[in-house]
């Protein structure tokens, strides 16, 4: 990269510093009307200006809100950038959110103007109109459906960019010196965080937050121009809008759009993008859809397939990260790479890919390593919007699937004596959009931010994050007792549909089990089992065993992880229903409500810590007609074994 | 004039031998809207195997007899395994699948019986009646008379068979309309079967006339493809229409060859009877029987 | 499997509209091209060249136009023969009566010739469809072998009929080598089936196929019937004429008219079913194969005749090959009526998806 | 209804046209007319005769009797493909999709008209030929765009599930970009999604592309809520003609539907 970069210290400024210097370089590709529709750096960077000189000439000024509604289109981005042009903010919000969702941020925002994609989300605005008074211009991108609407606010995208095209014309001088007065301590954007429990809170990052993370991670990474990206997550979400506007800014190269969401997976593998970030979900249901696919085919290529997954299993990762393998497993996997691999990586859409990450959840090791081990360069991140995203990555060569790996350059860490981690960073967001309160709770005066995860750094230095901090908990030796990330790690096993783990503040950990009754039920038809029903399944010593079997597997993980090493299960139980939103003991997210099982369930929870073989059971239960009724059963508890720290051999 | 008569007479009667052969593809035209290239050899593989029967000194009814035995099982397994499998394919298509069906039975019939040309007699002469050439002058063969004769015979019989016989009536409701036949329980592949069998015995006996008309030989093929232009005067789907087609035929292209030939050259029997039949389509597509079509939208 | 097409996308509508969109098929075209032009001339024996690729690729080019009739524009035509005639004998008189001709215009005018008797036959399929029109096609099988053979002038009254094609040479080189002439009839054929290709990804071909799947349909968005119909008749002649004109110059080099008898008709039927009706490729798989298959029962009876020790005679093999043409019809329209061009889109589906199964 | 554009003048009028078929009378002195840019539903009962009137206006049956003026021009014997070529395009009751070929090739098919190049351009792939097909693929792509149905741009049509060929049908009629759109029961056979779905589109081409709609419909629900005016037919007459709400109430309209015996 010039020099000069680091003098362009604003999204615009970099636009037009790219127009210029890769002026015919792909800036935008859209797949529409059957045909990748590509926009060079200097169509973009035109389109932008016009845009600008349009929004400008309707009354946008320095420091008002624009609001962008719609998924990946070009016209989003340069909207985006045109309001930075003139000193303005953009608020990318979800376009997926209904319209009472998205009247808060217009509100909060004060939002006067917005540029939006169809009729659909034109709709959800005419709709909150009366509550969003600031709301007085309403740019839409597809006419189509829009002819006859009357409303005053209205107006196409395409007669406000000719409109700006005339008065760019007529003084281009006046869109230059507004480009040029941005400073990078300025705000970049809005970006709105989904709250589930409270009203949402934007958070406001400025051009430094974001170009210097981009930067940072792309010189680390080694990501240049000649790279590609398929941007189709929401263009709200700054995990999309990180890669897709930011760093395509700081590093030249070109992003995709796909042609709408039931063609990403064509469209994907059209494209074949070198650099791909996506949540754990789509990476599972493309696995999902992976296994589908390969249970309908003929047996050989099963055969084929199973057998070079497992040379793939065994030496796959080690082989991406250049570590020593034997000549003979290296043919295996050169043959399984002509043979499974390669054709895989080739109907997913991602043998040109450099680099992958994801982040955000938990991710199951079967999952990383599938993909790792079929040549995916699949790598976690940790980073939230307060943080513009890049905070610790897994490196190239040394990936740990449980951790997210070590601070990207730039980044401080720091754990507070309840483990909560701290971040201190060029990328930490200037505040909450007006709301000190909040800023304040976040950022302390040193300027760490408080990120709400519990965690600790691992042996190698990289970052381990196991669970929200206020989750975690202490068992009485004072070992740090995380049960979400135990709990997840049981969940990883397909027989474990659901688990939870008691333990704080008492001298061992504990758990409830609920086994998938489709896995197990599958597993017990292989072994010729017979049983009635879920309670007498989940009874079965066999059934006691399988499950054993899994929790010593994270006994043992557990053990090699000197931090937490103490937090092993020692005793377990399987419950005899379901656990169930109906009976609240799940929220409706699915999420383990433990507190409340705690005190349901207390007789169970007595009974596991008082060393009882069995317990007597009597619970009400409701049915799906809504009737009560009541079950009562003997619950086995069986006993795990522990692993000595870290000089535990494998379980398996 | 005499000439003239005896020409016509004699072209009539020839083209009786082609109804002979145009009424095996009716028969299963209509029943099955399969247009049989391979009609033509199915006659040649009957004659054949009728006149190879009776070089091996077997009795001619006997022969007889075998023959057509052999036909209506081979008739029905074209139908087992060639048309059933294609059911609901477009006409074309089956089409096709009867020219590969010619190759096959010419292959078959060459390897069985070897593909030396047979002379076949039935104890009837081919000579002039005498009377006639003796009164009038005109030649007429006694054999095309009995020829005729058969045909005639053929045809009264196949009539009887689809007006009053219940395999008749259901062969016609097939032949009305597929669906419609099936919805009332008919047996659409047993009747099937069955015209398959009844094409194999017409087969047989147009086999029998040609091959004492022009010996026993591959040629028989050809001659049959006659049988096409008949067609198309006719109608597909009309017993009658085999008939008076034939005798246009058979006249037209006797008067064209000895009035007209001369002046082209001769030999033009090998393609006037298609020209005719196709300038005829262009007047008439439907033919002298059939139905106009309305093409329904 | 071998189709790693990942980042293949296309940007225009020129580069998603060409004949082959996929690099790999791209590469594979150049290297097939390769091998025909440069490798196959350089080290292939005269046998082979004359006795096998010739007339393959003469009888492909004379598929490809009964599959622009038949397989595309839905007319059945029996009288494939009948215009490779017209083709064959019209170019001999072009050489020998137009001073000076070039070969290629010999060529040109036995296609426009079968392309004229093409559109007097077509005629009919204005009003007649289906079965009827093949018969329609057949009476100009019997017609022009019939006024070839009465007719002096077309063989310049040679008494048996047959005719001797003249001396070939293109810009001073002779063509009299069986690799000068398989180069030429290489060089023509992959010219006219590149054009038959543009034909039928273009307008024209789409009204053809439109006529074929649903004529109501076709006129009722605007196609003409007459001027479609004849057209497929005049441009499927043409391609027939061409061969036909290959057939007697570039391969037999003497020809009588009853070298183009109906069973030459039906043998470019088979070639076309076989091969896939409706596929330009079908056309050069489906002759491939029955130009090969006699070659490989020669071989295989050989052998038989050998382990066995007996004579087999000629007749008893070439009644087992007619037994067997007629079967694998048969066999082709019932498994497979799209033929070998399916087989092989199936297969290259198959590898593009690989390892999934669909 | 909330339109973009006026109903204009008469494009079309159809005066006592009577059609037969051997002695069955099809349509029997029926007259009506037709204004620009209107969504004109032709309805009735099994049998009323709806199809063959269909089938007169594009030219695909004559009528024995009558006359039929389409923008002030009068025809007796219009084929259909003059009529296409007068601008009129249509869909079919059973689908009548060209089955060997793609969607996109269909609806490309569709534009025959409007090519200019020769068969011979076409096979030498020469500027003209290959400018045109670019041109036209550009404008065929935004009718599939218009009408959703990217995704399966490249499926042969035989594969298409039955809702889907409908959409694809009237693709194709829009591509030669027709003055008049004559449907024939574009809802048969359609779940009530599906209905909606084609409701929307039918009136998004009468609105984006000002296409005057001309439909037949045997479900009256569907056709009330989207024409402006209706025909009612029976036994080959029309009965009543008006808009939905006045056709509603029509006592001879009920009695049709509810198979009143016939004087």
């Amino acid at each position: 990269m010039s020099e000069g970069i680091e003098t362009l210290d604003t999204f615009p400024k970099l636009l037009m510093h790219h127009a210029r210097v890769r002026g015919d370089a792909p800036a935008i590709r859209e797949k529409d009307l059957g045909i990748w529709q590509t926009w060079t750096w200097r169509e973009f960077a035109d389109e932008v200006r016009f845009l600008a000189c349009g929004l400008a000439a309707a009354g946008l000024k320095p420091g008002d809100h624009l609001a962008l509604i719609g998924a990946n289109r070009p016209r989003i981005y340069s909207g985006i950038a045109a309001a930075q042009c003139l000193g303005a903010i953009p608020v990318p919000l979800y376009q997926d959110a209904v319209a009472a969702e998205m009247a808060f941020p217009l509100r909060n925002a004060e939002v006067g103007f917005a540029i939006v994609e169809d009729q659909e989300q034109v709709d959800k605005l005419l709709e909150i109109l009366p509550q969003c008074p600031s709301l007085k211009h309403i740019y839409y991108d597809d006419t189509r459906g829009l002819r006859h609407y009357k409303h005053a606010e209205l107006e196409s995208y395409d007669a406000l960019l000719s409109r700006g095209r005339e008065s760019y014309r007529r003084d281009p001088a006046f869109l230059e010196s507004e480009m040029a007065k941005g400073r990078g301590s300025d705000t970049a954007a809005l970006f709105f965080t989904s709250g589930t429990t409270a009203a949402p809170k934007g958070v406001v990052l400025t051009y430094t937050n974001l170009i210097e993370r981009s930067k940072v991670v792309a010189d680390w990474e080694k990501i240049t121009d000649k790279d590609v990206v398929l941007a189709f997550m929401p263009p709200a979400w700054i995990g999309q809008n990180i890669f897709s506007y930011a760093q395509p800014l700081v590093a030249g190269y070109c992003i995709c759009c796909p042609e709408s969401a039931e063609t990403v997976t064509t469209d994907m593998r059209e494209i074949g993008p070198t650099y791909y970030f996506a949540p754990p979900r789509v990476f599972e249901a493309l696995l999902t859809q992976v296994s589908v696919r390969m249970d309908d085919a003929a047996a050989p290529k099963k055969w084929l397939y199973h057998h070079f997954m497992g040379v793939a299993r065994r030496v796959g990762e080690r082989i991406m990260e250049g570590k020593p393998v034997g000549f003979f497993q290296r043919f295996q996997y050169w043959l399984g790479d002509l043979l499974v691999y390669g054709p895989l990586r080739n109907v997913l859409g991602m043998s040109r890919i450099r680099i992958a990450y994801t982040g955000g959840e938990a991710i199951g090791p079967d999952l990383f390593v599938f993909y790792r081990s079929i040549g995916v360069n699949l790598k976690q991140l940790y980073g939230s919007t307060e943080t513009s995203v890049f905070v610790s990555i897994q490196p190239n060569d040394r990936v740990k699937p449980d951790t997210v790996g070590p601070a990207v350059p730039g980044v401080e860490l720091k754990f507070t004596p309840q483990r909560e981690l701290l971040i201190r960073s060029p990328g930490i967001f200037k505040e909450y959009y007006k709301n000190p309160q909040a800023t304040m709770e976040a950022k302390d005066a040193e300027g760490w931010f408080h990120t709400g995860d519990a965690g600790y750094i691992d042996a190698d230095g990289h970052l381990k994050i196991i669970d929200r901090a206020k989750d975690v908990g202490a068992l009485k030796d004072g070992t740090l007792f995380a049960p979400k990330y135990l709990e997840n790690k049981l969940k990883f096993f397909p027989y474990v549909k659901e688990a939870v783990c008691f333990g704080d503040q008492r001298d061992k950990v504990c758990a409830f089990i609920n086994i998938d009754m489709e896995a197990v039920a599958n597993w017990a038809e292989k072994r010729n089992l017979a049983y009635s029903g879920y309670v007498d399944l989940a009874s079965r010593d066999e059934v006691y065993a399988l499950v054993r079997e899994c929790v010593e597997k994270v006994n043992a993980d557990l053990a090699q992880e000197k931090e937490i090493a103490n937090s092993q299960i020692r005793r377990f139980l399987i419950l005899h229903k379901e656990l169930d939103a109906d009976d609240e003991e799940l929220t409706r997210t699915r999420k383990v409500r433990r507190r409340f099982i705690g005190e349901k369930y207390a007789p169970l929870v007595a009974a596991l810590y008082d060393g009882s073989q069995t317990v007597h059971i009597e619970a009400q239960v409701r049915y799906e007609d809504g009737r009560t009724g009541k079950i009562s059963a003997d619950l086995k508890i069986a006993d795990a074994r522990a692993f000595p720290p870290a000089a535990a051999m494998r379980a398996a | 004039m005499n000439f003239f008569i005896e020409v016509f007479v004699g072209g009539l009667l020839a083209g009786v031998m082609y109804s002979l052969v145009a009424l095996g593809f009716v028969i299963i035209f209509k029943a099955s809207g399969v247009f049989n290239f391979a009609q033509g050899s199915l006659v040649f593989f009957a004659a054949l195997t009728f006149v190879s029967l009776l070089e091996r000194g077997w009795n001619i009814w006997l022969a007889l007899a075998v023959t057509l035995v052999a036909m209506v099982v081979l008739g029905m397994l074209i139908e087992r395994t060639v048309l059933r499998p294609l059911v609901n394919q477009p006409p074309i298509t089956l089409l096709m699948a009867t020219i590969g069906l010619t190759f096959v039975l010419e292959g078959v019939s060459q390897l069985m019986w070897g593909s030396q040309p047979h002379g076949l007699e039935l104890g009837i002469p081919d000579v002039p009646i005498e009377w006639l050439s003796d009164k009038w002058n005109i030649n007429v063969s006694q054999f095309d008379l009995f020829a005729a004769f058969v045909a005639g015979v053929l045809v009264a019989v196949l009539a009887v068979l689809t007006q009053k016989t219940r395999i008749g009536r259901a062969l016609r409701a097939v032949a009305d309309d597929h669906q419609a036949a099936l919805a009332v329980g008919i047996p659409l592949q047993h009747i099937w079967a069955i015209v398959w069998a009844v094409a194999g015995f017409v087969a047989l006996v147009a086999g029998l006339m040609w091959g004492v008309r022009n010996g026993v030989q591959y040629a028989l093929t050809f001659t049959a493809l006659k049988a096409l232009p008949v067609l198309i005067l006719g109608g597909f789907e009309s017993i009658a229409g085999a008939i008076v087609g034939g005798l246009i035929i058979g006249a037209s292209e006797k008067l064209a060859e000895v009035y007209l030939g001369p002046y082209v050259g001769g030999g033009i029997e090998s393609w006037f009877a298609y020209v005719v039949a196709l300038l005829f389509l262009l007047v008439r597509p439907e033919g002298l029987f059939g139905e106009k079509i309305i093409d329904r939208v | 499997m071998l189709y790693r097409e990942a980042g293949q996308f296309k940007s225009t509508y020129a580069q998603d509209q060409q004949i082959f969109p996929i690099l790999q098929d791209r590469i594979g075209m150049a290297v097939l091209l390769v091998i025909a032009f440069v490798a196959v001339p350089l080290f292939g024996d005269q046998y082979w060249l004359s006795a096998i690729l010739t007339p393959f690729l003469v009888l492909a080019l004379a598929t490809l136009g009964l599959n622009i009739l038949t397989g595309y524009a839905g007319q059945l035509s029996l009288g494939t023969a009948a215009f490779m005639a017209v083709g064959a004998f019209m170019a001999y008189n072009a050489m020998l009566r137009i001073p000076h001709m070039p070969i290629l215009g010999a060529f040109a005018i036995g296609g426009l010739c079968a392309a004229a008797v093409g559109l007097v036959f077509g005629l009919p399929s204005l009003r007649i469809k289906g079965l009827y029109l093949a018969v329609a096609t057949l009476a100009c099988q019997f017609f022009v072998l019939w006024a070839i053979n009465r007719i002096g002038w077309f063989s310049n009254h040679s008494s048996s009929g047959v005719i001797t094609a003249q001396r070939m040479e293109i810009l001073g080189y002779p063509i009299d080598t069986p690799a000068a002439k398989y180069l030429l009839t290489l060089s023509v054929v992959a010219v006219m089936a590149l054009a038959a290709k543009n034909l039928m990804r273009s307008e024209t071909g789409h009204a053809f196929m439109a006529v074929r799947d649903m004529d109501v349909a076709a006129s009722v968005i605007g196609i003409p019937m007459m001027k479609t119909k004849l057209l497929a008749f005049a441009i499927s002649s043409f391609y027939c004429g061409v061969a036909g004109a290959m057939y007697a110059f570039c391969y037999l080099g003497t020809v009588e008219p009853e070298a183009f008898v109906l069973d030459l008709s039906f043998r470019v039927l088979f070639m076309m079913i076989i091969g896939g009706a409706g596929s330009i490729l079908g056309s050069f798989l489906g002759a491939g194969f029955i130009t090969l298959f006699p070659i490989f029962l020669n071989l295989a009876s050989k052998s038989l005749e050998n382990a066995l020790g007996i004579e087999l005679s000629h007749a008893l093999v070439s009644n087992t090959e007619a037994v067997i043409f007629g079967a694998l019809i048969i066999f082709f329209l019932i498994v497979e009526p799209y033929g070998l061009a399916r087989l092989w889109q199936i297969g290259k589906e198959k590898l593009r998806l690989w390892p999934f199964p669909h | 209804m909330d339109r973009g554009r006026p109903v204009g003048e008469v494009l079309l009028s159809v005066e006592g046209v009577s059609l037969a078929f051997g002695g069955v009378k099809a349509l029997n002195g029926v007259s009506f007319d037709v204004y620009q840019h209107e969504v004109r539903a032709i309805i009735g009962p099994n049998g009323a005769g709806k199809s063959s009137m269909l089938n007169v206006l594009n030219g695909v049956y004559h009528p024995n009797q009558g006359t039929i003026r389409f923008r002030g021009e009068e025809f007796r014997d219009m084929d259909s493909h003059h009529a296409a070529k007068l601008g009129i395009a249509r869909t079919f009751q059973n689908i009548a999709l060209f089955k060997g070929m793609t969607v996109l090739d269909n609806v490309m098919t569709g534009r025959n008209l409007k090519i200019r190049c020769t068969f011979l351009e076409q096979a030498l792939w020469l500027g003209r030929a290959r400018r045109e097909e670019l041109e036209h693929r550009h404008a065929v792509e935004e009718i599939i765009d218009f009408l959703e149905i990217q995704h399966i741009r490249k499926t042969p049509v035989g594969r298409l599930p039955y809702g889907l060929q409908k959409r694809v049908e009237l693709a194709r009629a829009l591509a030669a970009e027709p003055v008049m759109l004559l449907l024939d029961e574009p809802m048969a056979g359609m779940n009530l999604e599906e209905k909606q779905d084609m409701c929307r589109f039918i009136l998004d081409v009468n609105d984006h592309y000002g296409t005057t709609i001309v439909l037949i419909e045997h479900d009256m629900g569907v056709v009330m809520d989207i024409s402006d005016r209706v025909v009612v037919l029976d036994y080959g007459r029309k009965i009543a003609d008006g808009t939905p709400t006045e056709v509603r109430g029509d006592q001879k309209v009920i009695d049709a539907y509810l198979g009143v015996a016939h004087a």
